[in-house]
């Protein structure tokens, strides 16, 4: 007895190869949605912005005027933003890492801290923005300073950090650990000369990911009240600055319409700064991509 | 907006030989260090603004910030003791004194312009000319029902009002708060915000919107814009100067603290400069100046703080 | 031979031994580790810091509003003169609407990207669009809010000419495309992970490439997928900047997206740039906010967390 | 066993209605690497064919030549013919979808879909168009029953064909093939994945399977060849050294490398 | 080779000095799995001990726990001594760092740094406090010609040791240990990743060696052990079935799971 009657399913095939094209062009059509976004938004912000990218824009300050208006203290407070949350993200990111991936046992502690650690990866950058203001604007007095801007904005990407050193940690192989061992070398002089010099592209290039989305954070830069009329470089930690998303969010929002074109050119700029950043990450991870 | 951009144009090259003449002969000036802080009123921001950016010019190593928080907002950090001074768009509140003085903070009030708070509508409403007080208080007074414009005048279009306010924060709210709604609670269906740009915006963009906002916001925006007439009168310098644009034109402020004026050089400096050119700058950015006497007597004022 | 060698290795050994720097080495070994662990509880201490300063500040929050107002309220309307409300449902329908709207445009846009790149791509083509997709998760939050402004809006009122200048369903969208690659390349590793036997076992029977993916690799993939989506969705209900520009800022309690609309992110950011001052019932709202939308992340999270280990793949 | 009486080389009309596969100076290359060279192979009806060779000789290339599968590496590039029921396979029109339907196969590791069991037999009828449930249902148990395990599954058909164990979740990927009653059976190493309790209940299910089917299965466990198989094809580095009847090359092979092999010389 | 004339059984003193490692009752577990079972074996100076058994049968584990290597593993407990130049090496006060200074190890793969070769063999000398740039070349270069790989590398000391083949790295490995000098060697089927000319060659350096170093060597290669040892032990289950001279053992073992096993009847 049949059941299967081949002749029909033969006939039937057609309209089923019909179908999986029609779907095959679907699906690559959303999946083209996707870059043709990408492409109406870079042609957006560089067709308004680019008239406004002159070397004169990186020399002034802001204006209320859009065409003298000026980009240098949101790009200088974001560079020395970054000289903070660099160095502090980093060195609790990687201290971290090496800590759950070297020394911690499998104890209640050490999954808290794990645990811990992939929920705070979810909580909304505003989030972050409150307890910026809470403690470190307040409670430590440190004000709307790059200082203050800076541990925020570090304990916000912490956690990408963390897991991006991890891995990078655990890809260096069990054995040259144990040959490091072999050779009588401590705990402490392995990971510092064997395991940590053979993970750090693979940790450079996370955190530099993880600042790349530290430079364009803005929400916790406006909780914590980061002004946007400044006129003057910051000189120490505990100046106050302005920093690129904040100068954008101001000339994004002014009725004006030519400070849309200035806005696009702060965009510009800030595209630019992740451009470099993530080209360095790239370039770090072919240069040294893994040996063994 | 077109005379307005000249007006600025000129500010710049008078401020331009001024920051000559500064660096050729008095040195002293030039060399001045320091941080100056102040928050408060958007209304003033714009005036703040232009005297930094000029100011900036003239003494390049003196950081002054000055944030944007709306009037109330201001008050708070100075009442916290974080700023220096502070900008309003209304005179200091009794409650707000009282604090002061229980903060040990002394303090000296300095006029800087004269604003006409500005009833407007986009330029593609082309019903409402002209309203009155109480077409205003119809409207913006919350009594739990949805507003139209049919409801304040049969003629006009059987079409919701949309609202757009300052934020309670701003001293422009409270103003209009307390001279038109007589302190009655403004209608819930506004869209509030302490940004101004975002009220020209929303305001411009719906011809069935109504906002309210400071004279030189309007004057930046007059091509999208319309500012309605009040019982008649249109906002522009004579009316707002001579007070005929009521009850809406208003002095703004700013209050500065008594010790830091003292003890802090670059404050006195950048107090003294945004005397000397508040007016040029107020209607470099579309307010109104004050009459040269007061800009004097404030100066006077403060030469004795020093 | 066998002294002289041995001479040899005393040498080295020797070394070794009068080598200086030992006992550092010991304390060192000793004090690492606490000085780690100091460090990894600074990721702790933030979670704790964020908990408490939410909760601290949302204790004083609650002494001058009734939670049941707060929690079942209709009205947010915190800048009245004479009766505050703060209702907060008005500002999670906003967020909601947003969230949903977003999740309309990217999760059909996501999977079927992840289809086609983990089904249907050549791998030249997957090396050209995973970069791109990345490039478009990449882009700073402000940048999409920019965008759903200025071109977004402006583009939708050509064919909705009701809609307002501030309104839900930009910025809606603008969160979806900021979600997409998220949800694509998530869901593209939940589809690859399933092992290329099982698809050849249904190619070998017949099916079009089209059967194999939805009927046999999108079912096997399908709690990593769905994880995918819950956290996307956790990421959309906590976007800040694109609803703070695009979505105005007028809580409302209804389901038009064509409105000015407010979401939780957005009220917090309005009264931060406002800076009501220390102390005000407005102040203290924010944190009371801020830890509804905590809560709701953390919710997403868990369930995102839940899903993906409870429902694991058993091939 | 009819078609086995006949001999070699009988009137070329006779054998053509018996032949399933006419592979014709087929040749396959991934990229440069040439694996399949001049094959010729016929394949008769209701036989078992066993395909030898070492490792890396090109069984499992050719046996997914036959369906097709091969092409699913992009690099893959073929020359020849593969008539298949008298039609080339290679022919642009014809579908790779409609050969598949026809032509089942069973893979090295058992890879059933990660459904329930009832809905890996289903599946295959499913996507060609049977919905209806009573149909479906007589389908399930023919085939499980068809592959032996019935009676093992029966009660839990709604659970997860993953909680099986490799042997049975081997015969449910066999189970899975039959639904779709196909005409040829292609079963690459089928058991190597397997123990041997589960091997032999396998042998024994492939021995039944042949008054149905055709099948081609590669092993590399000659004595399963020789148990279970009515011709072997020697492959050797891409080439077929020798192809018989069973007895015949495991007794009296022509080629020395084919008794090399056999005897465990090599490979 | 005086040591080598010493029979067994002579008075306790006199071995005494010549016994590098003296197992006694040695037990260890990975959790509950018990993998060394009552080991006493005494190992001695300048001999090559090697240590054959099937696989699993904790030869492994044995040569990890002469360095206290196996501690790496969380689970590890042991029981009984392992005497170590007459000190107990599970004392609490005994240091592994010191003691794995003393006892170099060389692993089943190739495991050099992921840096220069000069960086490797200066990395033991540098991690215990040896700066000097001049001593670091001479050691560096001892240690090169030592492990029989100073003509290749001299050229090029500064490029990366992955660049090297397979058996090149395992002799820079071996170079590696050599350059902290230590006293005994310690080897994990050193060979067993390398083709047949560089296993000849590491087996030509082990011979050398051992007049300089106590070498203990685990290999599954009956022949390597037969060719390079001087004592054989063979391991089974965890236990220590025979060990004596390893033409003993090749020839008339005692024990008949021994003789089985070099017969290769199993394993
Ligand atoms: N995807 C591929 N790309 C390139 N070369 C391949 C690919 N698959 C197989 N080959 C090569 O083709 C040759 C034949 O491979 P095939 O898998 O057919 O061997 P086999 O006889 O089945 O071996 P085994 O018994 O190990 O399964 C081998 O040399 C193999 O390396
Ligand atoms: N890390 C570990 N955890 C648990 N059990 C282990 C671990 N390492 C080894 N074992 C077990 O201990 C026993 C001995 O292992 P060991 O590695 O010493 O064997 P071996 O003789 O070296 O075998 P091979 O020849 O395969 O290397 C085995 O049963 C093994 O499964
Ligand atoms: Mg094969
Ligand atoms: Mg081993
Ligand atoms: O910002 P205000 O001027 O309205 O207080």
């Amino acid at each position: 007895m049949r059941y299967v009657n081949h002749e029909a399913v033969v006939k039937k095939m057609n309209k089923r190869l019909i179908v999986n094209g029609i779907f095959k062009a679907i699906f690559l059509a959303a999946t083209l949605f996707a870059l043709l976004v990408l492409g109406v938004l870079f042609y957006r912000i560089i067709s308004q912005g680019v008239g406004y990218l002159t070397p004169e824009f990186f020399q002034n300050f802001g204006s209320r005027v859009p065409e003298k208006a000026g980009i240098k203290a949101a790009l200088v407070g974001s560079i020395w933003l970054m000289c903070v949350v660099a160095p502090v993200s980093i060195i609790l990111g990687v201290g971290t890492a090496i800590y759950l991936e070297e020394y911690a046992t499998k104890n209640k502690l050490n999954n808290f801290i794990r645990m811990n650690i992939s929920n705070l990866a979810g909580v909304p950058s505003v989030v972050f923005g409150l307890l910026g203001l809470t403690i470190f604007v307040r409670a430590l007095a440190l004000g709307n300073s790059v200082l203050a801007a800076g541990f925020t904005m570090s304990l916000l990407i912490l956690p990408v950090i963390i897991v991006g050193s991890q891995e990078a940690i655990r890809a260096v192989p069990q054995d040259v650990r144990e040959a490091s061992y072999g050779m009588g070398a401590t705990k402490w002089q392995t990971i510092i000369n064997i395991v940590l010099p053979s993970a750090i592209p693979g940790i450079i290039t996370g955190a530099i990911l993880a600042l790349s989305r530290a430079v364009g954070e803005t929400a916790p830069l406006v909780v914590i009240g980061i002004p946007v009329i400044v006129h003057f470089l910051p000189d120490n930690l505990l100046s106050q600055f302005t920093a690129l998303p904040m100068q954008i969010y101001d000339w994004a929002k002014r009725p004006q319409e030519a400070f849309q074109y200035v806005s696009s050119a702060g965009i510009l700029v800030l595209m630019i700064f992740l451009l470099l950043m993530n080209s360095v990450a790239i370039f770090i991870r072919n240069k040294f991509q893994k040996r063994y | 907006a077109c005379g307005d951009d000249s007006t600025a144009d000129e500010v710049e090259n008078e401020t331009g030989t001024e920051e000559a003449a500064a660096t050729g002969d008095t040195q002293d000036e030039a060399t001045l260090e320091g941080q100056v802080s102040g928050d408060g009123s958007s209304t003033v921001a714009p005036i703040m603004e232009a005297l930094v950016e000029e100011y900036a010019a003239v003494q390049e190593k003196v950081k002054v910030t000055v944030g944007v928080s709306g009037t109330g907002g201001g008050f708070e950090k100075f009442i916290a003791g974080t700023t220096d001074f502070s900008n309003a768009s209304r005179p200091i509140k009794d409650e707000e004194k009282a604090e002061l003085e229980a903060a040990g903070i002394d303090y000296t009030e300095f006029k800087l312009a004269n604003d006409g708070l500005t009833v407007v509508v986009s330029k593609d409403n082309d019903w409402v000319e002209d309203v009155t007080v109480e077409d205003l208080k119809k409207m913006w007074i919350e009594d739990g029902t949805t507003k139209k414009w049919s409801d304040i005048n049969a003629e006009w279009p059987d079409e919701e009002i949309i609202f757009y306010s300052p934020g309670t924060d701003s001293g422009t709210y409270d103003y209009f708060d307390e001279v038109i709604l007589d302190e009655a609670d403004l209608v819930k269906a506004a869209t509030l915000s302490e940004d101004d740009n975002v009220l020209v915006q929303g305001v411009q963009a719906d011809k069935n919107a109504i906002g309210f906002f400071g004279y030189a916001y309007y004057l930046a925006n007059q091509d999208t814009l319309k500012a309605v007439k009040i019982e008649g009168v249109e906002p522009n310098n004579e009316t707002i100067e001579s007070g005929e644009y009521s009850p809406l034109s208003r002095p703004l402020f700013t209050y500065v603290s008594n010790k830091a004026l003292a003890e802090n050089a670059a404050l006195y400096d950048f107090m003294e400069y945004s005397l000397e050119n508040a007016g040029d700058m107020a209607e470099a950015v579309g307010y109104v100046r004050l009459p040269d006497t007061e800009y004097e007597k404030g100066l006077s004022t403060l030469e004795a703080l020093k | 031979m066998g002294q002289k060698h041995s001479a040899d290795k005393l040498s080295v050994q020797e070394l070794i031994q009068n080598s200086s720097g030992k006992k550092q080495r010991k304390i060192i070994e000793k004090m690492i580790p606490i000085i780690l662990l100091l460090i990894a509880s600074v990721s702790v201490l933030t979670t704790f810091g964020i908990v408490g300063t939410l909760i601290v500040e949302t204790v004083i929050f609650f002494k001058e509003v009734k939670i049941p107002d707060f929690l079942f309220g209709t009205e947010w309307y915190p800048f009245a003169n004479t009766e505050q409300l703060f209702g907060i449902l008005p500002l999670i329908v906003g967020t909601l609407k947003v969230t949903a709207i977003a999740v309309v445009v990217a999760v059909p846009f996501g999977i079927a990207s992840a289809i086609f790149l983990s089904e249907y791509a050549t791998d030249k083509s997957r090396r050209i669009i995973k970069p791109v997709l990345e490039v478009l998760a990449g882009v700073p939050t402000i940048v999409y809010g920019f965008f759903a402004l200025t071109f977004v809006t402006p583009l939708l009122q050509q064919f909705i000419p009701d809609l307002k200048i501030f309104n839900a369903l930009s910025p809606g969208i603008v969160v979806g495309v900021m979600i997409l690659p998220m949800i694509a390349s998530l869901s593209e590793d939940a589809m690859s992970s399933v092992p290329n036997s099982i698809r050849e076992g249904a190619l070998a029977m017949g099916s079009t490439k089209l059967e194999v993916a939805l009927k046999v690799v999108l079912p096997a993939a399908l709690s990593g997928i769905t994880a995918s989506v819950v956290l996307a969705v956790s990421r959309a209900i906590g976007e800040t900047m694109i609803v703070s520009l695009a979505g105005g800022s007028t809580p409302k309690f209804d389901l038009n997206i064509t409105e000015s609309i407010q979401t939780m992110t957005a009220y917090i950011v309005q009264v931060s740039s406002g800076d009501a001052g220390y102390g005000t019932t407005i102040y203290y709202s924010i944190y009371a906010v801020g830890f509804t939308l905590f809560l709701f992340t953390l919710l997403m999270n868990y369930l995102a967390h839940v899903i993906s280990k409870k429902y694991r793949e058993e091939y | 066993m009819m078609v086995q009486t006949l001999e070699k080389g009988t009137a070329k009309q006779m054998v053509a209605s018996s032949i399933v596969y006419d592979t014709q100076k087929l040749n396959l290359w991934y990229g440069n690497h040439h694996a399949l060279k001049n094959i010729d192979l016929q394949i008769k009806e209701n036989e078992v064919t066993a395909i030898i060779g070492p490792s890396g000789c090109g069984k499992s290339t050719y046996i997914k030549t036959l369906n097709r599968m091969v092409e699913l590496v992009p690099t893959v590039k073929t020359s020849g013919a593969i008539l298949y029921r008298e039609r080339n396979i290679f022919d642009a029109n014809y579908g790779v979808e409609e050969l598949r339907t026809k032509v089942g196969m069973v893979f090295q590791k058992p890879n059933p879909f990660p459904k329930s069991i009832y809905d890996n037999i289903a599946y295959g009828p499913r996507i060609h168009g049977i919905k209806n449930k009573k149909v479906l249902d007589e389908i399930v148990e023919k085939s499980l029953r068809g592959a032996a395990i019935w009676e093992e599954v029966k009660d839990r058909l709604t659970t997860n064909a993953y909680s099986l164990s490799g042997g049975q979740q081997q015969r449910i990927c066999i189970a899975r093939c039959l639904a779709i009653e196909p005409d040829v059976i292609l079963m690459d190493e089928p058991t190597s994945a397997l123990d041997p309790i589960s091997t032999l209940k396998v042998e024994e299910l492939i021995q039944e399977l042949k008054q149905d089917y055709s099948i081609i299965i590669v092993t590399h466990n000659m004595q399963q060849a020789a148990r279970i198989s009515d011709k072997t094809a020697f492959f050797l580095n891409g080439e077929v050294v020798e192809f018989d009847k069973t007895d015949v090359i495991f007794s009296t092979p022509e080629d020395n490398r084919t008794e090399d092999y056999i005897s465990g010389r090599f490979g």
